[in-house]
C-alpha cells in the first residue's frame, strides 16, 4: 500500500513542482529523492512497516513476493532516473510532467503488484498503460514519435477491449471479480468453455502488454518511435509490470490443465512464437536501439517460462529475470542515449574512445545474451528450470537455448562493434558519475549473476 | 653386462653432440665423434658377443616403459645369439662406412658435415634398438628409428625437391608396413598380454618361448601376414619396393648402410626372431616364399637395364632381400640370416664401390658415361670385382654359400621354386657383371674433363673397400655347408637355440647329400656361364641405343611407380582435394554457414511482417487469437502429435 | 412474445444496425452518430435490466460527452465522405472474415457451455442497478479503486495537458 | 431473458468493433470501433450481473449479489474516459503535424 | 587450498593486468603468473592425496543445490600440470612478440587460463558449466581483437557454434538436476544417479553435442580451421594446446560415467564418426596449402582418435587418452610456436610462398622436424604411448576398425612430412630467403619442448602412474 499512495502522491508532487520551480535539475532530483523516498516506503513495508492501515475489502492483497518485485523496478526506475534522466530534460519541457507521468505509472505497477480483484488488475494496466501513450509521443513534433503513440493507443485500446471480454466473460462464469473467488469458481468447478475463453482473452491482452508474440507487433515501432529514454522505461520497468500481473493470473494455481485446457501448450507456442520472432528479427536490424527492441521482445519469450512452469522456481526466477534484464537493458539504453548514432556502425570503436562505456556496454550485452558469471545467465537458468521441472515439452527447451544461441548474434554485433571493428565512436560529453554509475550497475549484474541469493533470499526470509 | 646399454647409448651420445654442436665442431673432430662412437659400440658388441658365447644370451631390463594395468611393457634389451650377430654387422659395418663416410663428405660445410655423422649415429643407435629390443615394441620403436633416420638421411641434400619426396615417400611406404606390425603388435598384446620374446630355451612365459601355443593357426597366420605385411614395407618387398630404389637419392654411403646393408634387412631380423610364428602358419610362410622369389625375380629384371649404377644395385638390394624372404618362407632361417649377413659385406662393398666411382667422376652416376675405370681406381676395382663374384654366388666367395643355402632349401620345399630361384640368380650375375663391365672395362667414355681427374680415392675410403672386400670373400665361410664338411656351418651352430622350436615344430628337409653336389655343380656352371658371356658382351660396348619393347618395359620398371601414381597417389591426392575444397567447404561448412545464412534471411523474411501498418498488425492479432481457440479446441490431438515426435 | 421481448428484440436491432452503420457510413459523422444511436440502444438494454444508474451514465458520459467530443474532433478536422480514406476490397473481406472468426468462436463458446443453460438476465426487477446500492456499494467495497481511478484521472489530465497545450 | 442472448448481443458488437477495427482506415473511426467494443462488454457485465442477481435471488440470499458487474461498468466508463481523452489528444496531435488521421500514413516505423 | 589458489592467481593476475599501464610490464607479469601457476600445478601433481590441500567445498549457490566444489584427480592434476605448463610456453615463447594493447592480452589469455583450470577442477556440475563458458568468453575477446583479417566473422562462428553446444548441454545440466532426487550438482551425485535408459540417451546427446563440437569431432568441427587460421599463433596454442582437451575432459568426467547405458547405445555410432574425423581430416591436411591449417587439421584427426578410444571403452584406451591429452597438448603445441615462427619471420604461411627455411633456420628446421615426427608418433617421441594405447583399447573393440583407422598413421606421415618439405626443404623462396631470424625466447621454448616430447616419449610412466587410478576407477565404474 505504501508504495501505491506514495508514489501517487510523489506524482501530484513532481505536478506541482513544474509550477513552483521551471528549473530541471531541481524537478529532476526531487524526482530522484522521491524514487529513493518510494523505495524506502516499499522496502519498509516488505519489512512489515505499512503506512497506512486501509481495508480494502480483498482489492489489494500484499505478498512479500509482490512487494519484492515492485521494489526491484522501483530500484530499477532509481537507476534510470539517475543514468538517464538528463535525457528526459530534452525531450520536451514538460519535465515535470514527464516526472509525474513516470511515479503514476509506477503507482499502477504497483497496484498490478498487489491486486487480487480483476478491477484492480483493469485499473492498474490502465493506469500503466495511459501515461505510457503520452510518454510515447512526448516529443509532439517529432512524427515517428507521433506515430509511435498512435499505434500504442489504437492497440493498446483494443487489446483493453479483449481484456474487458475476457474479464466480463470470466465474471459471467464465476461470480466475482474477486481472484481467490474466480479461482475457487473456475479453477475448481466443472468444465466452463465460458471462463476458459475468458481467460484465453485475459491472457491474449496480457501477452499484448507482454509484448509476446503474435501480439508483440506494436513494440518494435513503439520503441523505436518512442524518445529512447522512455522506450528503456518501457521495455524494462513497464514490461515488468505487465509481468507480475500476468504472474499473478496463472501463475501458483497448479492450473496446468484445467477443464481438460492444457495450458501449457498454448504458452508453449506462445513462448516459441516469441522467441522466434524476437530472436530472428533482431538478427537483421541495423540500428541499435530497434535491435534492442527486438531483444526485449526475445527477453519476454524468456520470461513467459515462468507462466509456462507455473512454479515457484518460475516465480523466484522471474524476479531475478526482472531484475537481471532490467539492469542490462537500462543500463545498455544509457549507454545508447550518450551515443550519437544509434546504428550499428556508431559503436564502432567505442572501446578505444569510451573504455568504461563500453566495458560495462559489454557486460549488458553478456548479461542479456545469457553468459554465465552475469545475471542473465542465472536467470536464464531459473526459466529453462521452471520448464524443465514439468517434466514435459523438453523440446520447447531445446528451441529456447537454440535461439538464446541466436541472440548472442546481434547482441555480440554491439561487442564487435565496439572493440572490434574500426571507427571513432563519437558520444555526448559523459560524466565521471555517469561512468561510476554504469560501473556499480556493471558490478550489480555480475554480483547477481554470482550469488542471485541475495535477491531471491528476500523472498524467504 | 651392465654395459650393454652403452652399446646403443654410445652412438646416441655421438648424435647429440654432432647435433647440438654441429655449428662449432670441426668436420675432423665430428667424424672422430661420429667414428668413435660407433667403434666403441663394436667393441663391445664383441665383448656382448663373447658374453653370449660363454653364458648364453641374457635380458637386460632398465625400466618399464609402456605400464598399466593390463600389461607392463619393460625397456629391456635381449641380447642373445641373434641379436650379437646383428649387433655385429651392424656396428662392424657401420663403423667402416662411417670412416668412409669422412672422407666421401668432405666435401659438405662443417654443419652440414656434422648433421650427417648426426644422422647417422643416429641411425645405428635405431638399429641396435630394433635389433637389440626384448619385446616387439622395442622392436617397433627401433623400426621406426630407423625409418626416421632413413627418410632424414634421403632428404640429406634437402635442397633437391625431388630427394626429399623420394624421403617422404621411404618413410610412407613404410609406414603402410608399419600398419600391419603395429596390428601385429596389438594382436599379440591382446591376446597374451605381454610382447617380451624370452630367451631362447627359457621357460618364463614369453611370446616366443612358451605363450605362442596360445594363438590358434587362424590368428597366428594374421599375425603372421600382419607382421609380414610390417617387414615387407621395410625390406622393400613386393608390392612396397618401390621407394628402396628412389632412396638412392641420398649420400651413397647412407645407400651402402641403410638401404643395403642394414635397415632393410630389418625385415628378415623380425621374422627370424618371430621364426615360431611363422613356422608354426605354414600357409604365411608360402605366401613369404612367393613374394620373395617374385621380388627377387621383378628386381632382376628391372635391375637388367638399369642405367645410374646406384640403381642397378638397390634393385639388385631388392632383389637379394627376396632371396632373404624366399629363405625365410621356405624354412631356411639360418641361410636367410647368413645371406643377410654376406649381403651387408658385399652389398656394402658394392655402395661403397659404387661411392668411389661417384666421387671420382663428380657425381656421376650413368654408367654410359664411364668404362675403363680399372686402370685409374685399382683398389675400387679389385673390390668391387669381388664384391660382384660374390653376389653371383661364385664360389668361394661369400653369396655362394649363403644363397646356394637358401636355394637347396627352396629346392626341398618345392623343386620349382629352385628353378626359378636360380633363374634369378643368373640374372644377378648377369647384371652384375654388365654393371661391372660397363663401369671398369672398355674405354672411359665421359667428359675429357672428368678424364682428367680421375683418381683413385683416398684412404679413409679405400681402407674400408679392403676390409669388406675381405669379408666379402672369406665371410661364406662361417657357413659351409654339411656337404662340404660336417659341423662346419658355424653360424648354423651357433644361432641353433633360437630356431630350435621351429625345427622342433617342422623339422627341415634335408636334400640329399647327391641332389645337393648336383645342384651346386649345375648352378655354379651356369653362373660362370653368364658371367663369362656378360663380361664380353659389355667389357666393350660403347654405342647405347634407345631401348624398346620389353626392354623399355624393364628400363621403366615395369611402370610399377606409374601403376602406384595412377591408382593410388592420385586417387588418394583427388580424394584429399575434393573433401578439402568441395566437401568440406560446400557440405560441412556449408550446412553451418547454410544455417547462418537461413536465420539471416528468414530475419529479412519475418520482419517484412512488421510492415508498419497498424490494421495489418490488428489483423494478424485477430488471426491469431482465432488460431489461439483452435490450438485450445484441439490441444489433445496437437499434444500427442508433439508427443510423438519428443 | 412479451413487450419486453419486442423492446429487447427491438434494441438489439437498433444497436445490430447502429453498429454496422458505423462501420459502412462514408462519412465519419454519420458513423458518430450511428454509434450514439448503438449507445442509446446499450442504454435501453440497461434499463431493461433495471440498471438505471448505468444507463443514464451510459447517455451523459458516452452518448453526451464521450461521442460529442468524437463529433468536435472531426468536426475541427473537417473530415468528411472526400477525405475518408477506403481500404482496398481484399483488406475489407480479411477484415470481416477475421471478425466472423471470433465471432464464430465466441457464440460456439456460449452454445457449448453448459452451465449456462437455463440461466437468465434478470429484467425489469431487482434494484442492484438503482443508484443508492450502487453508491453504498461503491463507497465501502470499492472505495479503494475509486480512490485509484482518481490518479488514472490525473494522468490523463496531466497527459492531456502535456500533449494538447500548444508548445 | 436467456443469458446466451445477451452473450450473442455482446459477441456480435464486439466483433462488429473488431470488424470496424480492422476495415477502417481511419483512426478516429477505429478509436469509435474500439468504443464500440467496449460497450459490448458492458453489456455483457451488466446482462452478467443480472444473471448472478437472478441465481442468488433463487437461493434465497439475493442481497447485492450481482452488484460487482454493475459497478465494474461504472470504472469501465470511468476509465474509457480518460482512454478518449487521452486518445483524442493524440489523433489530433497527429493531425496537427501530418494533417490526415489516416493510418495507412502510419508507416514511418516498420520492419 | 592449492585447487583454489590455481584458478585465483591466474584470475588475479588477469584482472590486474588490465590495470597495468605499460606494455613490457605486462608482459613480465603474466610471466610471473604462469611460473607461479606452473609452480603450483607441479606441486599440486606430486601432492600425495591430500583432501585439504587439493579439494575445496565452499557453499555458493545453495538455493540452486550448487556448491563451489574443487577436487583433483589424476587427471585434473595432469590436464591443470599441462594448462599451466602451456601457458609458460607461450608466454616465454612469444616474448619477443609485442602485441597491441598488451595488457589486455595478456590480461585475456590469463583468465581463459582461469577458466580452463576451473573446468578440470570443478567437482559440481553448474560450477563446471559456469567456468566451461568463463573460459569460452576471454577466448572470444583474444580471438577477436588479435589476428588476422577474416577474424572477426570467423571467430564469431567458434563462439556462436561453441556457445549453442554449452547451450544444449545447459538443457542436459537442467535435465540431470531435475532428474536428481536431491537436486544437487555435486559429482558424486551425478555419478550416483540411476537414469532409465531413454533419459540417458536424451541427456547424453545434449552433453554429447557440447563436447562434440568442443573437441571438435566430425562433422562439428568447421569452426576449427578457421579460428586456428585466423587468431594470433599465441591464442591459437592455448586453443589447440589445451582448450579442445576441455571437450576430452568433459567427455571422460562427465560423459562417460554418469550415462553408461546411453555410451553403450551411441559408443558404436560415435567410434565411427570418431574414426570419420581421424581419416577425414587426415585427408584434408594431406593437400593443406597454409601451414596453420594443417597443424588445425592434423589435431582434429589427433582429437578423433582420442574421442574414438574414449567410446571404445576399455582401460587400455581410455589410459592412452589420458596420456595423450597431456602429451598432445605438449606437441600442438610446438608446432604452433613453429608456425608462429614462420610466419613472424617470413611473413606467410603458404607452403606456396615457403620453401627452404632450412637454409635459413637450422634450428628451427631441427626442432620442427622433432615435433613433426612427433606429431605421427614416432615411437620415443612423447606421442607414441598414447597412440599406442589408443589404438590397442581400439583394437580390443575391433580389428577392422583398428585397421581402417591406422591408415591414418600413413596419412599423418604424408602430411606431416609433406609440411616439412614444403616448408623448410626444396630451394630457399624469396620469402625465406628474407626471413628475419627467429627469436631466442623462441628457440629457447622450443628447445623445452622438444626435450619434453622426447623425455615423455622415453620415460612416460609419471604420466601413466598419475592418470592411472582415475583411469582404473573409471574402468571399474563403466566398464564395460
Amino acid at each position: 500500500m505504501n508504495a501505491i499512495i506514495v508514489s501517487a502522491l510523489l506524482g501530484v508532487i513532481m505536478m506541482f513542482s513544474g509550477i513552483f520551480t521551471g528549473n530541471n535539475k531541481t524537478i529532476r532530483t526531487i524526482a530522484v529523492f522521491g524514487m529513493v523516498l518510494l523505495l524506502a516506503a516499499n522496502l519498509l513495508d516488505i519489512n512489515g512497516y505499512p503506512f497506512f492501515k486501509i481495508e480494502t475489502y480483498g482489492m489489494l492483497l500484499f505478498s512479500k513476493y509482490g512487494l519484492l518485485f515492485n521494489s526491484v523496478i522501483i530500484f530499477c526506475t532509481l537507476l534510470l532516473l539517475l543514468l538517464s534522466g538528463q535525457a528526459i530534460e530534452k525531450v520536451g519541457c514538460y519535465v515535470a510532467e514527464y516526472h509525474a507521468l513516470i511515479f503514476f505509472i509506477l503507482a499502477g505497477i504497483s497496484i498490478l503488484c498487489s491486486y487480487n480483484n480483476l478491477l484492480m488488475l483493469f485499473l492498474g494496466v490502465e493506469i500503466m498503460s495511459i501515461p505510457l501513450y503520452i510518454l510515447t509521443g512526448s516529443e509532439k513534433k517529432n512524427l515517428r514519435g507521433n506515430e509511435a503513440s498512435l499505434k500504442y493507443f489504437l492497440m493498446g485500446s483494443f487489446s483493453t477491449g479483449i481484456m474487458l471480454m475476457g474479464i466480463a466473460l470470466l465474471y459471467g462464469a464465476s461470480g466475482s471479480f474477486d481472484l481467490l473467488k474466480v479461482n475457487e469458481t473456475i479453477f475448481g468447478g466443472g468444465i466452463s468453455f465460458l471462463s476458459i475463453t475468458g481467460i484465453m482473452f485475459l491472457m491474449i491482452s496480457m501477452a499484448f502488454k507482454v509484448s509476446a508474440a503474435p501480439f508483440h507487433f506494436w513494440t518494435p515501432d513503439v520503441y523505436d518511435g518512442a524518445p529512447t529514454v522512455f522506450t528503456s522505461f518501457m521495455a524494462t520497468i513497464v514490461k515488468a509490470g505487465g509481468f507480475i500481473a500476468f504472474v499473478f493470473l496463472f501463475v501458483g494455481k497448479q492450473t496446468s490443465a484445467i477443464y481438460g485446457v492444457d495450458w501449457k501448450l498454448v504458452f508453449s507456442l506462445l513462448i516459441f512464437a516469441t522467441l522466434l520472432v524476437g530472436n530472428i528479427t533482431a538478427v537483421y536490424q541495423l540500428s541499435v536501439k530497434r535491435m534492442l527492441s527486438y531483444s526485449s521482445i526475445a527477453q519476454a519469450g524468456f520470461m513467459l517460462f515462468a507462466l509456462f512452469g507455473m512454479n515457484d522456481t518460475g516465480k523466484e526466477g522471474l524476479l531475478l529475470y526482472t531484475a537481471a534484464y532490467s539492469l542490462a537493458t537500462i543500463g545498455a539504453f544509457a549507454v545508447l542515449i550518450k551515443v550519437k548514432d544509434i546504428s550499428y556502425e556508431g559503436f564502432n570503436g567505442l572501446g578505444r574512445t569510451q573504455p568504461v562505456l563500453a566495458a560495462t556496454n559489454t557486460v549488458f550485452m553478456l548479461s542479456l545474451s545469457g553468459i554465465p558469471l552475469t545475471a542473465g545467465f542465472l536467470a536464464k537458468y531459473y526459466m529453462l528450470l521452471s520448464a524443465v521441472q514439468t517434466g514435459s515439452y523438453m523440446w520447447l527447451v531445446i528451441a529456447a537455448v537454440v535461439f538464446a544461441a541466436v541472440s548472442v548474434y546481434y547482441y555480440f554485433k554491439v561487442i564487435q562493434a565496439m572493440y572490434f571493428k574500426p571507427g571513432n565512436a563519437e558520444t555526448e560529453p559523459v560524466s565521471a558519475g555517469f561512468k561510476w554509475l554504469l560501473i556499480i550497475v556493471s558490478a550489480l549484474i555480475i554480483l547477481l549473476g554470482i550469488f542471485p541469493q541475495i535477491l531471491i533470499g528476500w523472498m524467504y526470509f | 653386462m651392465n654395459l650393454v646399454y652403452l652399446i646403443p647409448l654410445l652412438p646416441f651420445i655421438g648424435f647429440l653432440i654432432n647435433g647440438v654442436f654441429r655449428n662449432s665442431l670441426s668436420k675432423q673432430a665430428t667424424s672422430i665423434i661420429g667414428s668413435g662412437a660407433i667403434l666403441l659400440s663394436f667393441i663391445l658388441s664383441v665383448v656382448a658377443f663373447f658374453q653370449v658365447k660363454s653364458s648364453g644370451g641374457f635380458i637386460v631390463s632398465y625400466f618399464d616403459f609402456i605400464n598399466i594395468r593390463e600389461y607392463v611393457i619393460p625397456f629391456a634389451f635381449q641380447i642373445d645369439q641373434l641379436s650379437s650377430i646383428f649387433l655385429l654387422i651392424i656396428t662392424g659395418v657401420g663403423f667402416l662406412i662411417h670412416v668412409y663416410s669422412s672422407s666421401y663428405m668432405h666435401d659438405e660445410t662443417p654443419d652440414h658435415f656434422a648433421r650427417y655423422f648426426a644422422f647417422l649415429n643416429l641411425f645405428v643407435f635405431s638399429m641396435l634398438i630394433l635389433v637389440m629390443g626384448a619385446n616387439f615394441l622395442m622392436m617397433f620403436i627401433g623400426w621406426e628409428g630407423v625409418g626416421l633416420c632413413s627418410y632424414l638421411l634421403i632428404g640429406y641434400w634437402f635442397k633437391n625437391e625431388n630427394y626429399s619426396y623420394a624421403a617422404k615417400k621411404a618413410f610412407v611406404m613404410n609406414r603402410i608396413g608399419d600398419l600391419g606390425f603395429l596390428l601385429a603388435i596389438f594382436y599379440i598384446i591382446s591376446k597374451v598380454s605381454t610382447l617380451n620374446y624370452g630367451l631362447p630355451g627359457s621357460a618364463e612365459p614369453a611370446v616366443l618361448t612358451t605363450l605362442y601355443t596360445q594363438f590358434s593357426g587362424a590368428e597366428l597366420t594374421a599375425i603372421t601376414l600382419l607382421l609380414f605385411l610390417g617387414a615387407a614395407g621395410k625390406s622393400a618387398q613386393i608390392p612396397l619396393y618401390t621407394w628402396l630404389p628412389d632412396a638412392m637419392a641420398g649420400p651413397t654411403p647412407v645407400s651402402a648402410l641403410i638401404h643395403a646393408a642394414t635397415m632393410v634387412t630389418a625385415g628378415i631380423y623380425m621374422i627370424a626372431r618371430s621364426n615360431i610364428l611363422f613356422t608354426l602358419a605354414p600357409y604365411t610362410s608360402q605366401i613369404i616364399a612367393i613374394i620373395g622369389l617374385a621380388t627377387a625375380i621383378l628386381a632382376a629384371t628391372i635391375a637388367l637395364k638399369q642405367n645410374d649404377i646406384k640403381k642397378v644395385l638397390a634393385y639388385s638390394t631388392v632383389s637379394q632381400l627376396g632371396y632373404m624372404f624366399l629363405g625365410l618362407g621356405v624354412g631356411a632361417y639360418t641361410g636367410a640370416v647368413f645371406h643377410v649377413m654376406t649381403h651387408a659385406f658385399f652389398k656394402a662393398l658394392l655402395f661403397l664401390g659404387a661411392g668411389s666411382v661417384i666421387h671420382a667422376l663428380h657425381n656421376e652416376q650413368d654408367i654410359r658415361n664411364m668404362g675403363g675405370l680399372k686402370k685409374y681406381m685399382p683398389v675400387t676395382h679389385i673390390s668391387f670385382l669381388l664384391a660382384c663374384l660374390a653376389i653371383a654366388g661364385v664360389p668361394p666367395f661369400s653369396g655362394f654359400f649363403s644363397k646356394d643355402e637358401i636355394l637347396v632349401a627352396a629346392y626341398a620345399s618345392s623343386p620349382l621354386l629352385y628353378y626359378i630361384g636360380l633363374f634369378g640368380s643368373l640374372l644377378t650375375a648377369f647384371y652384375m657383371f654388365r654393371l661391372y663391365g660397363l663401369t671398369f672395362l672398355g674405354n672411359f667414355r665421359g667428359t675429357e674433363q672428368q678424364k682428367s681427374h680421375l683418381h683413385e680415392s683416398p684412404s679413409a675410403i679405400t681402407i674400408p673397400l679392403i676390409i669388406l672386400a675381405v669379408l666379402s670373400v672369406a665371410g661364406g665361410f662361417l657357413g659351409v655347408p654339411e656337404v662340404f664338411a660336417k659341423n662346419a656351418h658355424l653360424l648354423e651352430n651357433w644361432l641353433h637355440p633360437v630356431f630350435a622350436k621351429s625345427y622342433e615344430a617342422a623339422p627341415v628337409h634335408h636334400v640329399a647329400h647327391s641332389t645337393e653336389w648336383i645342384l651346386l655343380g649345375v648352378s655354379t656352371l651356369l653362373i660362370i656361364a653368364v658371367i663369362v658371356y656378360a663380361w664380353k658382351r659389355f667389357s666393350s660396348q660403347t654405342n647405347f641405343k634407345q631401348n624398346s619393347g620389353l626392354a623399355l618395359v624393364l628400363e621403366n620398371k615395369w611402370y610399377v611407380d606409374e601403376l602406384y601414381d595412377a591408382a593410388i597417389v592420385k586417387p588418394v591426392n583427388r580424394l584429399s582435394l575434393f573433401f578439402k575444397n568441395v566437401f568440406e567447404k560446400s557440405v560441412v561448412d556449408g550446412a553451418v554457414n547454410g544455417v547462418g545464412k537461413f536465420v539471416h534471411y528468414s530475419s529479412r523474411q519475418i520482419r517484412l511482417i512488421q510492415n508498419g501498418s497498424t490494421g495489418n498488425y490488428i489483423l494478424f492479432m485477430v488471426l491469431s487469437v482465432v488460431v489461439i481457440f483452435l490450438v485450445i479446441w484441439n490441444q489433445t490431438d496437437i499434444v500427442s502429435f508433439f508427443k510423438k515426435i519428443f | 412474445m412479451g413487450l419486453t421481448s419486442i423492446i429487447f428484440w427491438g434494441l438489439s436491432v437498433l444497436a445490430i444496425v447502429g453498429a454496422l452503420m458505423v462501420l459502412f457510413s462514408k462519412n465519419p459523422i454519420h458513423s458518430i452518430l450511428w454509434l450514439v444511436s448503438v449507445f442509446f440502444a446499450i442504454s435501453g438494454h440497461y434499463i431493461l435490466l433495471n440498471a438505471q444508474f448505468l444507463a443514464v451514465v451510459n447517455i451523459i458520459v458516452y452518448a453526451g460527452a464521450i461521442m460529442v467530443l468524437f463529433l468536435f474532433v472531426v468536426m475541427l478536422m473537417n473530415l468528411n465522405n472526400q477525405t475518408e480514406p477506403q481500404k482496398s476490397l481484399w483488406i475489407k473481406l480479411a477484415g470481416i472474415i477475421s471478425g466472423g472468426m471470433v465471432l464464430l468462436v465466441m457464440i460456439s463458446t456460449i452454445r457449448s457451455a453448459a452451465d449456462l443453460t437455463g440461466k437468465q438476465a434478470l429484467m425489469n426487477e431487482g434494484d442492484i442497478g438503482l443508484i443508492a446500492n450502487l453508491g453504498k456499494v461503491l463507497f465501502s467495497e470499492y472505495v479503494v479503486p475509486f480512490e485509484v481511478s482518481s490518479i488514472l484521472f490525473l494522468s490523463a489530465m496531466v497527459g492531456a495537458v502535456v500533449i494538447g497545450k500548444k508548445d | 431473458m436467456p443469458i446466451q442472448y445477451y452473450i450473442a448481443l455482446a459477441a456480435v458488437l464486439f466483433c462488429i468493433g473488431i470488424t470496424g477495427v480492422l476495415i477502417r482506415r481511419n483512426a478516429i473511426i477505429i478509436f469509435m470501433c474500439i468504443e464500440l467494443m467496449l460497450n459490448a462488454t458492458n453489456l455483457l457485465l451488466v446482462a452478467f450481473s443480472k444473471m448472478h442477481h437472478a441465481t442468488a435471488l433463487s437461493l434465497g440470499k439475493a442481497g447485492n449479489a450481482g452488484i460487482d458487474g454493475q459497478l465494474y461498468v461504472f470504472f469501465v466508463m470511468v476509465v474509457a474516459a480518460a482512454e478518449v481523452s487521452v486518445g483524442l489528444a493524440i489523433i489530433v496531435m497527429m493531425y496537427r503535424n501530418v494533417h490526415s488521421v489516416d493510418i495507412n500514413f502510419l508507416n514511418r516505423l516498420k520492419n | 587450498m592449492i585447487a583454489l589458489l590455481l584458478i585465483l592467481i591466474p584470475l588475479i593476475f588477469g584482472f590486474s593486468s588490465f590495470a597495468i599501464k605499460s606494455d613490457g610490464a605486462a608482459k613480465v607479469w603474466a610471466v610471473t603468473a604462469s611460473v607461479a601457476g606452473l609452480v603450483l600445478a607441479i606441486v599440486a601433481a606430486c601432492a600425495k592425496t591430500d583432501a585439504s590441500l587439493l579439494t575445496v567445498n565452499y557453499t555458493w549457490l545453495p538455493v540452486l543445490g550448487s556448491r563451489f566444489a574443487l577436487s583433483m584427480d589424476g587427471m585434473s592434476k595432469m590436464l591443470v600440470l599441462l594448462t599451466a605448463l602451456s601457458m609458460c610456453l607461450i608466454f616465454l615463447s612469444t616474448f619477443k612478440n609485442n602485441y597491441k594493447n598488451a595488457r589486455s592480452f595478456y590480461a585475456l589469455m590469463m583468465l581463459t587460463q582461469a577458466g580452463m583450470t576451473g573446468v578440470f577442477l570443478a567437482a559440481d556440475l553448474l560450477l563446471f558449466y559456469f567456468f566451461w563458458e568463463l573460459a569460452l568468453i576471454p577466448a572470444y575477446f583474444l580471438c577477436s581483437m588479435w589476428g588476422g583479417e577474416r577474424r572477426i566473422a570467423v571467430t564469431f562462428k567458434f563462439f556462436v557454434y561453441t556457445f549453442l553446444g554449452s547451450l544444449l548441454m545447459l538443457v542436459g545440466v537442467l535435465y540431470l538436476n531435475y532428474l536428481s532426487p536431491a537436486h544437487s550438482f555435486a559429482l558424486k551425485d551425478i555419478y550416483d544417479l540411476k537414469l532409465s535408459a531413454p533419459q540417458q540417451s536424451f541427456a547424453f546427446i545434449l552433453f554429447f553435442i557440447a563436447f562434440a563440437i568442443k573437441m571438435p569431432l566430425f562433422p562439428f568441427h568447421t569452426w576449427q580451421p578457421d579460428t586456428y587460421e585466423v587468431s594470433d599463433t599465441a591464442i591459437t596454442m592455448m586453443l589447440s594446446g589445451v582448450m579442445v582437451k576441455m571437450g576430452l575432459f568433459a567427455v571422460i568426467r562427465w560423459l562417460v560415467p554418469v550415462f553408461p547405458d546411453a555410451v553403450n547405445q551411441f559408443g558404436h555410432i560415435i567410434v565411427v564418426l570418431s574414426v570419420i574425423s581421424l581419416l577425414y581430416a587426415s585427408f584434408i591436411a594431406l593437400q593443406q596449402d597454409d601451414l596453420k591449417r594443417l597443424i588445425a587439421y592434423s589435431s582434429i584427426a589427433h582429437i578423433g582418435l582420442m574421442s574414438a578410444a574414449i567410446f571404445v571403452r576399455n582401460e587400455v584406451g581410455l589410459q592412452g587418452v589420458m596420456v595423450q591429452m597431456f602429451n598432445h597438448g605438449i606437441t600442438v603445441i610446438g608446432l604452433w610456436m613453429v608456425a608462429d615462427a614462420v610466419e613472424r619471420t617470413t611473413g606467410t604461411r603458404k607452403f606456396s610462398e615457403l620453401g627452404g627455411l632450412a637454409q635459413r633456420s637450422p634450428s628451427l628446421t631441427a626442432l620442427l622436424v622433432v615435433l613433426a615426427f612427433a606429431n605421427i608418433s614416432l615411437p620415443l617421441t612423447n606421442s607414441f604411448i598414447g597412440e599406442f594405447l589408443m589404438f590397442n583399447g581400439l583394437f580390443h573393440y575391433n580389428i577392422w576398425v583398428t585397421a581402417i583407422a591406422l591408415i591414418s598413421i600413413i596419412l599423418a606421415a604424408a602430411y606431416t612430412l609433406r609440411m616439412v618439405q614444403k616448408v623448410f626443404y626444396g630451394t630457399a623462396s624469396v620469402a625465406s630467403q628474407n626471413a628475419a631470424a627467429v627469436s631466442k625466447p623462441m628457440i629457447a621454448t622450443l628447445a623445452v619442448v622438444c626435450i619434453l616430447v622426447i623425455v615423455l616419449g622415453v620415460y612416460p610412466k609419471p604420466l601413466i602412474e598419475l592418470t592411472q587410478q582415475v583411469t582404473g576407477a573409471l574402468a571399474a565404474k563403466t566398464i564395460f
